[in-house]
């Protein structure tokens, strides 16, 4: 049973729970209800929230002023893969929002409509709302916001690459009118959370937040380096969720950087041990998109039982907000070390869905990548509007196996197992054949 | 007395009804196929027939339907949704929410007292929530349209189906089948996905009470029961097969209006079918 | 006028201004762009910019056409294939047109505005060679920093607009381009005049067509042809008819086909709207002083109007249909949006509920640009109009 | 002799096809798949071997592959492959110079490239939509009552097709109705209609790229109008033939001889495989 099913399932952790093997699951399941408990008890203790988005939370500041940070997208995937998504969502089509209308925004909506009552607990109404362009739909969004709880909303506008692979660094003109503009809006949301809060701002206190960021982002990086061992250590696409959760829960706190300290530990033990997922390594897949919530486990199995082990995917370099650079925040100068290191880590997040393809052809080699799966989802066009032309480019490149299967990531009306499976089965027979014809021909055959 | 004659002339299926004053003298149905003018007339005839009296003794025609601009002989030309805010204000004059399933389309709209549509939404292609999807899907399993209430009637369980295009939707009821569940039971989740995208139309237009329920699948008691379970408040469901003829009706109700209102005005009897003709291409 | 702009027209002047409206109607719907292939005959320079707002002034000061890359009515074959399945038309067409080679371009600019149009860039960027790029319109328009911000990308676009020019932009060229836009929206301002005082005279669909061709042609000769047309449509015959006076919202992005507007006009009156409104985004002249660039940021920030891909919180957009459905004495509002579009459809619900409250009457209804069919929109106008008349 | 058989569970039909070990199609069957997909294919299977009267006690068939949605509920097979790969298999076959392949079934349309060894390459489906499917002929047939077999032939009749936007099946009716209603003649609206799923396919091809030679597989290809309209749409022919409607099946039967002569051949099997 994978790790994170357990997450899904509540089960019970094995008796091997000591063990450095699995830690890492079961302690994020373990953070992760703490997580939910604390919001859920907030407005007892009379403590804030703010509603933020994976790409570019602003946890930093957030948490140098005790505001909890609280994910309508963490909030959602959890709606879907505990099979009540759609309750929600009807709610919010009732509402008015049309079937098309992002599964994220519409479940958020049903979730306020409700009062906030939620599987993992009560989520409390906020007190602001804090979230970067990376996504337009944010912004359409905090919208919604403004007209129900009539809180402050703030806009981090962080401008992304102008062109695929176009980047400009410190001292470039353009970066500089970047910064200027990022930093400006950086004061604006301090003096915002001091009235809101009715706190001063603590420089020292974000140095900490940013410092626990430090940690978190330098094993992030490393943990994505970790799967290019044979077997990969970790499913990214099962195992990536649960991690993807804690880097967003406790982004800026002592028990994120601790995680992830224990994380890497543990999967560079297994990768010193040659110890795998519980699945065996036939074929090693990059993952491309958003994952497939409301059938969750099955989706994970419809590869796992071709053999085929997710060893990377893109979902862990954007949503987890561009942490895969590994960027560490200067803290002798904290403010405007977080708006180069806001610019340069979003930009990268945005860079990750609309330019990936260069990232994806780099990937396959060092990764051993017999095949790319690509899936994009109805609800979002952020993420997948560009893959079908993006896997166009890749295919040219190289001749690495692909696969194309749209579904949606909360709307199970648009998830179909059977097409799902009929796809996922015909490219293994391709990879198969294609496997035989390399071998007879003596060509490289990724690790496998 | 004044006579006048309300025709609907919809995607599937034409209707008649010959009012005298408030009174209905006469009505019929027959198939629409692909010469809506023709039908109109035959449906006309058989009306008339069934009243036992001659055209001549006509005094104002509306039409209405997706076919309406193809009948040569209406003094005005109305659309369904007018045409059923008459109708169902004419059987019952508390309505304020009207839903009317029909073959290709579901259409809510919610009215005052004066039969104004206050609000209306349509539903949205590729929704597999049309009353073709539930003949379709009875066809599929070996039944025809009239049997679909009786078959669904015989079941207690709803077995969801989701897809939103209905030709997947057939691919699922396929997968149903091929499990072995009842097609009973398949019918029942058919319509309960048929009410569901109904209810969500209605919701959409703020449905009040009483709601007026209409259109050929209405004859399905168990589509009428189904909405009651979550629909609170009063519904009206037409007798019998009048459900048909509501919109029949309705224009027969505005042809009255017409009449009384132009002798008011000393005008003659000339409507506006024209000027809506111009919107025909 | 440093730059000389060959002229793409054919000779309108000898026309009926109803011909003339016919002119403009096939050059709008015809997806071969015959103004931009005689601009590029002549040797000119072609920057496509995607919706909603871009500021041509920098493009068109280095003597190139500015294009407004508005999807077409066309099948996109090849289009499709480089997208998925869950997306609106426009973005198809748009880079059917580039494919297809109906339109060539020297460059190409998309705006962060939605999702889909920020990927449309990089779709651009892995097909075509020449530049393709995203330019990073505030987003933030309530930040102190936000013109100060926005004159930096304006200097950074017309360095790459330079480059791809071969000359380079100085502040009198700018000043002149801006000189003449603002004589552009003036005309505009004017043509809209018409449809809400006297919008007898002037149908959506026609006033829709004479605006359109602005888009595609230099805006010298826009001027000219509205300069032209304009007292012509204020002497014409039409007479007042007792129609409902009409908003039209959802046409910022993707265009709803022109039968579509013309079905409208045949039972209503449109008053005003929202169609290509990145042409008319700014509200009145921008003041042309020593710092052109800055008077545009300024401009683009400070005297705008609005739409669902613009975030501003001095701009509620609910409460600014609302003005504007009062400004133009309409009775009713017709609330649409492209199939597929975010933005759009999300607003919807924001547009409903606030007419909802105002008692004012509207409906709803999703368009596409390649429809053909118009019966439900159709049935929803009539019903409109038949009470008032049956009340 | 041994025998080796392919079962294609189609939503629609389900086909069987016997082969011999010369490749040679010495039986084949169709029904309606119906609502017992099991039996659906048993029955088919049973006329194939007895269409080819082979007779399973003497001389037996080695192995069955299962294709098609019902697959799995072929109980009585060795060994299930996806249509994807059996198309393009029987396709291969057949026309050894195909390298892409467009199968048109009932419901879905799927583009396959395949190499010379009938390797599949790149393959894509329409997943969200039924619009300009065979289905929509099928729709289309029923608006007008025409018998499925008489729309190509009718269609070829006009020389003026309709231009026909709403391809989505369940509206297909209403707007083929309208069109006559405002007196478009039927043969120019069933040419609009097959030009209209044919310019559907052309986009769903051009997704894994045209290459020739193409090969158009599966019950639509039985429509000498559809074919007909793909090699004007296409600008050169495509390969079609008799069996397009088997190709499933044969491609299935193809992968089963190859277990035979690989003398992989399990035990024969009857339990569920899932």
């Amino acid at each position: 049973m994978s790790s994170t099913s357990q997450l899904i399932q509540d089960a019970p952790v094995d008796k091997r729970g000591t063990s450095i093997v699995g830690r890492g699951n079961k302690e994020g399941n373990r953070l992760f209800r703490e997580w939910y408990g604390e919001l859920t008890s907030a407005p007892e203790r009379k403590e804030h929230s703010a509603y933020v988005f994976v790409m570019g939370s602003l946890a930093e500041i957030l948490r140098s002023f005790d505001i909890h940070t609280i994910f309508p997208e963490i909030n959602g995937l959890q709606q879907a893969v505990r099979h009540v998504a759609d309750d929600y969502i009807g709610q919010a089509e009732d509402y008015g929002f049309s079937a098309d209308v992002c599964g994220y925004v519409k479940a958020d909506v049903g979730l306020q409509l409700r009062g906030g009552d939620h599987p993992m607990g009560k989520i409390p109404p906020p007190s602001l709302a804090v979230y970067t362009n990376a996504c337009n739909t944010y912004v359409k969004w905090a919208e919604i916001w403004e007209r129900m709880y009539h809180v402050p909303t703030f806009t981090m506008d962080i401008p992304g690459s102008r062109a695929a692979g176009r980047l400009t660094w410190p001292g470039h003109v353009d970066f500089e009118n970047d910064r200027k503009y990022v930093a400006g809006q950086i004061n604006e949301l301090i003096k915002l959370c001091e009235q809101v809060t009715g706190r001063r701002f603590d420089i020292d206190k974000l140095r900490e937040t940013m410092a626990h960021t430090n940690t978190m982002s330098r094993k992030w990086k490393r943990l994505i380096e970790l799967n290019k061992s044979t077997p990969a250590v970790y499913n990214a696409v099962t195992d990536g969720t649960v991690f993807l959760g804690m880097m967003n829960g406790y982004r800026g706190r002592p028990e994120g950087a601790k995680y992830f300290t224990d994380l890497v530990e543990e999967m560079e033990y297994k990768a010193a041990n040659g110890i795998g997922t519980p699945f065996e390594e036939k074929y090693r897949l990059a993952f491309v998109g958003v994952p497939c919530y409301p059938i969750f486990r099955r989706f994970s199995e419809m590869f796992t039982e071709w053999g085929g082990s997710f060893v990377g995917s893109s979902y862990l370099w954007f949503a987890s907000g561009g942490a895969n650079l590994g960027y560490e925040y200067d803290l002798e100068h904290p403010l405007e070390s977080l708006a180069e290191g806001l610019l340069v880590t979003v930009r990268d997040s945005m860079d990750s869905m609309f330019y990936s393809d260069k990232n994806l052809i780099e990937m396959i080699e060092p990764y051993g990548i017999d095949g790319i799966v690509y899936h994009p989802i109805k609800s979002c066009r952020t993420v997948s509007t560009g893959l079908a032309d993006n896997r166009r480019a890749v295919m040219e490149a190289t001749d690495v196996a692909t696969l194309f299967v749209e579904s949606d990531h909360m709307d199970k009306r648009v998830v179909s197992e059977a097409q799902l499976k009929n796809r996922v089965d015909a490219f293994f027979e391709g990879l198969a054949t294609r496997r035989q014809r390399l071998t007879s021909t003596g060509a490289p055959t990724g690790r496998a | 007395m004044t006579i006048t004659a309300g025709i609907d002339v919809g995607g599937a299926y034409t209707k008649v009804v010959l009012l005298d004053d408030e009174l209905i003298i006469g009505r019929a149905i027959l198939r629409t196929g692909y010469k809506p003018g023709m039908a109109a007339e035959e449906c006309l005839g058989s009306a008339l027939a069934d009243a036992g009296i001659g055209r001549d003794r006509l005094d104002y025609v509306v039409a209405t339907g997706f076919g309406r601009f193809q009948v040569a002989f209406s003094q005005l030309n109305v659309t369904e949704l007018t045409a059923a805010a008459w109708g169902a204000h004419a059987l019952f004059p508390g309505t304020k929410t009207i839903l009317d399933v029909g073959g290709h389309a579901v259409k809510a709209s919610r009215i005052d007292e004066s039969r104004q549509v206050k609000s209306f939404r349509l539903n949205e292609k590729c929704a597999a929530g049309t009353g073709a999807f539930l003949e379709k899907t009875a066809r599929y399993m070996g039944f025809n349209a009239d049997q679909i209430g009786a078959l669904a009637a015989t079941s207690s369980i709803v077995v969801p189906i989701s897809g939103v295009c209905t030709v997947f939707a057939e691919a699922e009821v396929i997968n149903h089948l091929s499990q072995g569940i009842a097609a009973a039971d398949i019918m029942n989740g058919a319509i309960a996905s048929l009410v569901g995208k109904s209810v969500q139309l209605m919701k959409r237009v703020k449905m009040e009470p009483e709601v007026t329920l209409i259109g050929g699948i209405m004859r399905f008691p168990t589509m009428v029961s189904a909405i009651r379970e979550t629909v609170p408040g009063d519904i009206n469901v037409p007798e019998g097969d009048l459900v048909q003829f509501v919109a029949a009706l309705g224009a027969g109700a505005l042809a009255q209006h017409q009449v009384h209102r132009l002798a008011e005005q000393g005008a003659p009897a000339a409507g506006r079918a024209d000027l809506v003709g111009a919107g025909a291409s | 006028m440093a730059v000389t702009m060959p002229s793409v027209l054919d000779d309108y002047q000898s026309m009926s201004v109803e011909e003339a409206i016919g002119m403009c109607r096939d050059l709008v719907e015809d997806p071969d762009f015959p103004t931009v292939q005689r601009w590029r005959d002549a040797g000119g320079k072609v920057v496509g910019h995607f919706q909603v707002y871009f500021p041509e002034e920098i493009v068109h000061a280095a003597g190139m056409l500015p294009l407004k890359v508005r999807g077409a009515p066309v099948e996109a074959r090849q289009g499709e294939s480089h997208f998925g399945s869950y997306l609106c038309s426009i973005l198809k067409t748009s880079l059917e047109l580039a494919l297809s080679g109906r339109v060539v371009l020297d460059m190409f600019v998309s705006h962060p505005i939605c999702d889909s149009a920020r990927n449309l860039a990089a779709v651009f960027g892995r097909n075509f060679e020449y530049p393709c790029e995203i330019l990073y319109l505030p987003q933030n328009a309530n930040s102190a920093h936000a013109s100060t911000y926005l004159r930096g990308e304006y200097a950074r676009l017309t360095r790459e607009v330079e480059a791809v020019a071969g000359r380079s932009i100085t502040p009198e060229l700018l000043r002149n381009s801006m000189g003449v836009f603002n004589e552009n929206r003036r005309l505009l301002r004017e043509l809209y005049e018409i449809k809400r005082e006297t919008p007898w005279l002037l149908s959506v669909d026609k006033a829709y067509c004479l605006m359109a061709v602005g888009g595609m042609i230099p805006r010298e000769e826009h001027n000219q042809l509205l300069a032209w047309a304009i007292p012509q449509i204020r002497k014409g015959s039409g007479t007042p008819q007792d129609r409902m006076r009409l908003v039209f919202t959802g046409g910022f992005c993707e265009q709803p086909p022109l039968d579509l507007l013309h079905t409208i006009a045949q039972f209503s009156y449109v008053v005003d709207d929202d169609l290509l409104v990145g042409l008319r985004w700014i509200l009145d002249d921008i003041p042309v002083g020593d710092d052109p660039l800055a008077d545009l940021a300024e401009a683009y920030l400070e005297n705008s109007s609005y739409s669902p891909v613009q975030h501003d919180l001095r701009k509620p957009k609910e409460q600014m249909l609302l003005e504007q459905i009062k400004d133009a004495k309409a009775g009713a509002a017709i609330i649409t949006a492209a199939k597929m579009c975010e933005p759009g459809l999300d607003e919807v619900v924001a547009y409903t509920k606030a007419l909802d409250d105002e008692g004012i009457p509207y409906f709803v209804s999703e368009f596409e640009e390649r429809m053909t069919n118009f019966d439900s929109l159709q049935i929803q106008l009539e019903t409109f109009i038949e009470n008032l008349l049956f009340a | 002799m041994t025998y080796a058989a392919g079962v294609d569970v189609g939503s629609t039909q389900t086909k069987a096809v016997i082969i011999d070990e010369d490749l040679q199609i010495v039986g084949r069957a169709l029904v309606s798949t119906g609502s017992n997909v099991t039996v659906a294919a048993e029955t088919a299977y049973e006329m194939a071997l007895q269409q080819g009267n082979i007779h399973e006690e003497e001389e037996g068939v080695g192995f069955i592959v299962g294709t098609g949605y019902g697959r799995y509920k072929v109980t009585f097979g060795d060994a299930q492959t996806t249509e994807i790969s059996c198309h393009g298999r029987g396709a291969v076959h057949m026309f050894p110079g195909t390298r892409t392949v467009v199968d048109m079934g009932g419901q879905d349309t799927k583009a396959i490239k395949v190499s010379p060894t009938g390797e599949i390459l790149d393959f894509f489906m329409n997943d969200k939509c039924a619009a300009g499917t065979g289905r929509f002929l099928g729709a289309a047939a029923m608006a007008l009552d025409l018998p499925l077999d008489q729309l190509g032939p009718t269609a070829l009749l006009s020389s003026r097709p309709v231009k026909i936007t709403t391809t989505c099946t369940v509206f297909a009716d209403g707007e083929i109705l309208s069109l006559i209603g405002k007196g478009k003649k039927v043969e120019d609206v069933l040419l609009g209609v097959h030009h209209s799923v044919v310019s559907r396919s052309i986009g769903l091809l051009s997704r894994v790229g045209i290459e020739r030679e193409v090969t158009f597989t599966g019950g639509v290809a039985c429509n000498v109008g559809m074919v007909s309209v793909l090699n004007q749409e296409l600008g050169f022919e495509v390969n079609v033939s008799d069996d397009s409607h088997y190709m499933g099946a044969v491609g299935a039967a193809l992968f089963a001889m190859d277990r035979i002569v690989a003398g992989r051949s399990p035990a024969r099997r009857t339990e569920v495989r899932v």
